[in-house]
């Protein structure tokens, strides 16, 4: 929809050397990478689940999307809130939650955090305060509703003196909803440190943009508030962490809410269940180039950061541990119909598994904070 | 006569009403080419064009708000809630406004807000929902869920020619799986009738929509053991027709409340509050609910099946209910 | 809030010959004048009543902002359509509601349009589709709630084949809403003819406008939404007609929905009983200085369209107007206790009173086709 | 002890529990120097400043989003509302975000939404309503409303100490209408407890709220014609105290639901239903509904009036009731 995506030119380009990006070591570099491929296929893997009809009800592809997922949640410390959507399976894994959890949910199972009785990225995760963690809530599926409780838990983190950059991503379809317009304008007022990504992915259900908004440019939505408001190319991981970063330590520094849009494509339909024949393929095409994930190789290549070799190598990995860890989860039990009744209210102690986070293969690097301190290879943890 | 399924009885309905007026036109998320989540408006696009299909931002309130707006002003829209669950998101449009213009300024409000509720098929605390107990404490709005093929299309076409707001709960549960001979043309379901749909002397079934089917196949399993349910479909669940609760209470004295919200604060209890108040002397044992769990709709299947009334439990409680 | 009050320098300015506002005849401007005086009049009558407890629940006042209020209304053709909030009295009174009606709904009479049933100005005209009259859609309690239904009126106008420009007045507060949010998006996405006034003045009951939004000015409120939006110098009254006037054009030609702030000041307290001590001193003083219908007399002179003592006639008429109009309003007897259970389905007909309409003594001009045509004085309706 | 109203109760219940506890924080509009619409908050911006008493943009959603979000990271959000009809305007996110969380993920919601409703004050239909039956279907959720200053104070520091979202609701026309010896400190008032405040043998007049006061108002008209009515005082709406009401209808084997909501779809429908249920053995009658008419709520003092349960009508009621 826009003219051309841009980055703020105020600050720093792309050919900058103070982009944040330039920071990054080699390793996190590999680990952002790493991260996207998982994302990918987990979700692969999941429409394998999906065809085995052991994924119930619907199932929500990120494809073509990893890459701004995972380099906004990048920007993050650990013990920041995220509050992702449905395609912000990037996000998760860069968060490091181990991926069993998401095929535990998507196939209901007992074991899961919702223990069966919510759908797919439904999870929550509320850290004890010392915990090195990050504070998860998934969504309800009421759009927008995640905008006022993001504002809120970096409002809350704030008074109870243990602040956190709460970042929350949002559909372009879903920026319509009053929860949206109520949540951004409250944590503007009360210069909350939220960031509050805004995925121009092109499509709302079938819906395209222009039939959402009057606006060409998605961050434009931040305009009514005060918010200040970037638009970058969704697909270049590196621009996305350079935006993201700037806004994240902006949020943190006190100067209030944040909201950047990502100029992206949802590359299937909503959902497995849609062809999405809607969308012209010209677009498609288009897009198809422009994939994230290629991308990045090629700037790890250019860089000198990864041959393709060693690439090809973290793609079997992320794909063999997205096949056993659901693998792991399909042969976990679905919950014991006798719970139902349970936990509804807090006098009925009803335990809660806590959610898994796991640490990348990559994650020895030194610089930023950001990622889970090294303990284990992915594969030993299945 | 054509058997067409649920599903298409919507649509026949939106069609032929379409054709018919032309101030009715449908509006809400993905119901232009697309045809709507479920397909129910598929064809109205093409038909009618944008003008009359509106294809909305995802915005509940003024979705409800935008139709009051333009039904003030002679049209008759119709508005999609693409799963009934977020119609919460209208709760105050639909409550405050729509409900009371009329009874304020004399001002009507002929709008139909029609979506798919209910569960069983995996749909999760938010793709589930029984909402008609919110909006029955609002005198101005009315509800109506149809269980059959014929009564979807008869019940949308009177919500539709209907002049006052209308809430049309279809349960998707049902789009698919139940087919009717349903004639085309003018099929009109009178808002505010129920119907007896099994005549029965030992007890009352008195449900709606998609808990009809589960009454007939425990009233089937129950006439094997010798007891004669009656099932009283509602249709129409504000305003309730009293009058044919009543009869039916008192012809069998016993009454059993079947729907599939939560229990507790559902719409049994206003039938049971009737019952106890004007039929107590043909009462011959306490009035039973059966409905689902007080808890969010669960997700996996062996929870929503634990969650959600079934056969096994109103025969149970039927039972239990004769023999008291 | 603002630096300096602006209009869209781009097609006018105030000096500008081409302004709309040089185009009003003598008998406008008087009629303008009138309609503001004829406001703030029924409002200090509302007063005397209310002291004397005829008045049933809280009473609002628009003290100092009767002249935006007559201006953007004004700006309107007869058959348009108007979404009044509790201060814009003066559009009532521009789009030519007999006072009574007024003083009728405050007293909570049985002849009221309500019936004795709703407050204030809560009142609803449907014309039939031929007669030469506004729709009047008065609001409900909740705040942003008419916006949506704004744009379904102007919606269902343009629908039917009668087209009619929607306008919508907002208080800063009530754009805080999400039915604010969301009848705005659905108006620009719609190109829906609707104009929404967004009244700054300053205070959300208690609250100041910079605790309830983090832009500087209150026409930014449009800028998420594309559409088109400016601000205006509030008590200036032929500033905001002008304003208007190009808005309500726009919209009329089919360039969708356009906002305009205007800066004003609300002069006393949210309502009767609230001494509004939080409001400094200062402002107060600033902007009683800039009071509308004072500035508007200077106007007049400065115009030669009338001399002061024209326009104290024009005072007294008001005057006096509004005082036999609650007289008679006061006569009228309460509701019947037993119609409360009538009316509330279409299968009771239970009969609304029409509201009046009446011309004012100044609508004999040619010229614009806003007003009501001549008919009768104001003193002969009583 | 003190006498003190109902309102300075609420206000001193949130003033105490601020104190003893720093995750305790108000939001609401015009709360913070003005003190709210009500006055309720008077005084605690003073004492606890900016950082401990937000003052909300008109932002419903925002006000209970937010607070679903601190509620997550430990603190303890007590919402006002500033008249309770605009809770309407946050349906979604109470019943759908709030009330589901704890069962969906095991978070918990200690929040509290509380707000001025009810009627009798000539407010109109949007400041007048009572609106419990709204919230009655939505497991997750509980709701108080107190009838004593006693009460207020108790029941809102069980409120904010109670680790599930509690809705709060306090009667407009009670606020400086109703004074009781409150001790300052700690009053809890635990929630889910009925309390029987007349003894009586004839008739139970189960109630709560204003309409407690019309309950012992009409009792003591009824105990001159000889009919000794018992008060049950609900306290809690959500989870009905279950155990108070059976064995006060076990008693008095006739039940009269006194509710100021309207009619149909109240609570008084969910009571029926459980008495109808659980204590049909006991009843020597109809169960009887007093409640409001079925209209939006009419502002003229003459409508209002004949819109409201009064006494006479309560009177009236149990006589029949007596009688039967
Ligand atoms: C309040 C509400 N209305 C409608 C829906 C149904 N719905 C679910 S996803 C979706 C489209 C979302 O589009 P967008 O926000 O752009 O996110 P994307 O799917 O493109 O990532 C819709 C309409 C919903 N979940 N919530
Ligand atoms: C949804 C909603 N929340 C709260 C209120 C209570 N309320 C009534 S008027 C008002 C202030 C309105 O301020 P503004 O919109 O600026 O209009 P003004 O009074 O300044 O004209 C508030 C908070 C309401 N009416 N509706
Ligand atoms: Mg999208
Ligand atoms: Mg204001």
């Amino acid at each position: 929809m826009p003219d051309k995506p841009i980055l703020n030119a105020d600050e720093w380009r792309i050919a900058d050397p103070d982009r944040p990006s330039e920071q990054l070591s080699r390793e996190q570099l590999l680990e952002m990478y790493y991260f996207a491929r998982l994302a990918r296929e987990v979700e692969e893997r999941l429409v394998v689940l999906f065809r085995q009809s052991k994924v119930i009800g619907g199932l929500y592809r990120s494809l073509g999307q990893e890459g701004e997922s995972v380099a906004t949640a990048y920007a993050l410390e650990r013990r920041d809130a995220v509050l992702p959507l449905i395609r912000n399976m990037g996000a998760l894994m860069t968060m490091g939650v181990r991926p069993i959890e998401i095929f535990r949910q998507y196939m209901a199972r007992g074991t899961s955090n919702s223990r069966g009785r919510d759908l797919n990225i439904h999870i929550v995760h509320l850290p004890d305060a010392d915990a090195d963690e990050p504070v998860i809530v998934g969504p309800i599926s009421m759009l927008g509703d995640s905008i006022p409780v993001a504002a809120g838990i970096a409002m809350g983190a704030r008074m109870r003196g243990r602040p956190r950059v709460a970042m929350a991503w949002i559909g372009d379809g879903a920026t319509s909803t009053g929860a949206f317009h109520e949540g951004m304008n409250f944590a503007a007022v009360q210069k909350i440190p939220l960031v509050v990504v805004a995925e121009d992915n092109k499509y709302a259900y079938s819906k395209p943009i222009a039939r959402q908004m009057a606006i060409r440019r998605i961050d434009e939505r931040a305009a009514s508030y005060g918010i200040a408001h970037e638009l970058v190319d969704g697909n270049d991981m590196l621009a996305v962490y350079d935006a993201a970063r700037v806004m994240v330590e902006r949020a943190r520094a006190g100067e209030g809410a944040q909201l950047l849009g990502v100029d992206t494509m949802r590359m299937q339909g909503h959902a497995q269940h849609d062809d999405a024949r809607y969308v012209p393929k010209a677009l498609l095409d288009a897009w198809t180039a422009k994939d994230p994930l290629r991308q990045f190789r090629g700037v790890l290549n250019d860089r000198g950061a990864a041959h393709d070799r060693e690439l090809d190598d973290i793609d079997k990995m992320a794909k063999d541990y997205a096949a056993r860890e659901a693998e792991a989860a399909a042969s976990e039990p679905l919950p014991d119909p006798a719970s139902v009744v349970r936990g509804v209210y807090a006098d009925d102690p009803y335990t809660v598994p806590k959610l898994e986070f796991v640490r990348s293969p990559f994650a020895g690097s030194p610089g930023l904070k950001t990622r889970p301190t090294p303990e284990a290879v992915a594969g030993d943890d299945t | 006569m054509p058997l067409i399924t649920y599903l298409e009885a919507i649509r026949q309905a939106l069609f032929e009403e379409m054709e018919a007026d032309e101030r009715v036109f449908v509006m809400g998320e993905d119901i232009g080419a697309y045809g709507g989540a479920f397909k129910v408006t598929e064809g109205l696009h093409e038909k009618f064009g944008d003008a009359r299909v509106v294809d909305t931002p995802i915005s509940e309130s003024a979705i409800v708000g935008s139709a009051i707006g333009a039904s003030y002003m002679g049209m008759r829209p119709v508005c999609e809630i693409q799963f009934i669950d977020f119609i919460a998101c209208c709760f105050d449009m639909l409550t405050n406004f729509a409900a009371t213009s009329r009874y304020r300024n004399g001002a009507g409000v002929p709008i139909v807000v029609r979506g798919p509720c209910g569960g069983g098929v995996g749909g999760g605390p938010f793709h589930s929902l029984n909402p008609e107990a919110y909006f029955l404490n609002t005198p101005g709005l009315k509800m109506v869920e149809p269980a059959t093929a014929y009564d979807a299309k008869g019940l949308l076409k009177a919500a539709i020619r209907d002049d006052d707001p209308v809430l049309y709960f279809e349960h998707k549960f049902l789009y698919r799986r139940i087919k009717d001979e349903v004639p085309a043309g003018d099929v009109v379901v009178p808002i505010g009738k129920a119907a007896v749909r099994r005549e029965g002397s030992d007890l009352t079934i008195i449900t709606f929509g998609a808990m009809v089917h589960t009454a007939f196949d425990a009233a089937a399993a129950l006439a094997g053991d010798g007891v004669q349910a009656e099932v009283l479909d509602l249709r129409t669940l504000a305003p309730l027709d009293r009058d044919a609760i009543l009869a039916s209470v008192a012809k069998t004295n016993r009454a059993l409340l079947l729907y599939e919200a939560r229990r507790t604060g559902g719409i049994g209890g206003e039938l049971a509050a009737i019952i106890a108040e004007e039929a107590f002397e043909y009462l011959d044992a306490p009035i039973v609910r059966v409905a689902s769990e007080d808890v969010p709709v669960p997700y996996a299947p062996p929870l929503e099946a634990a969650f959600l009334p079934s056969v096994d439990k109103v025969v149970d409680a039927a039972k239990k209910l004769v023999q008291y």
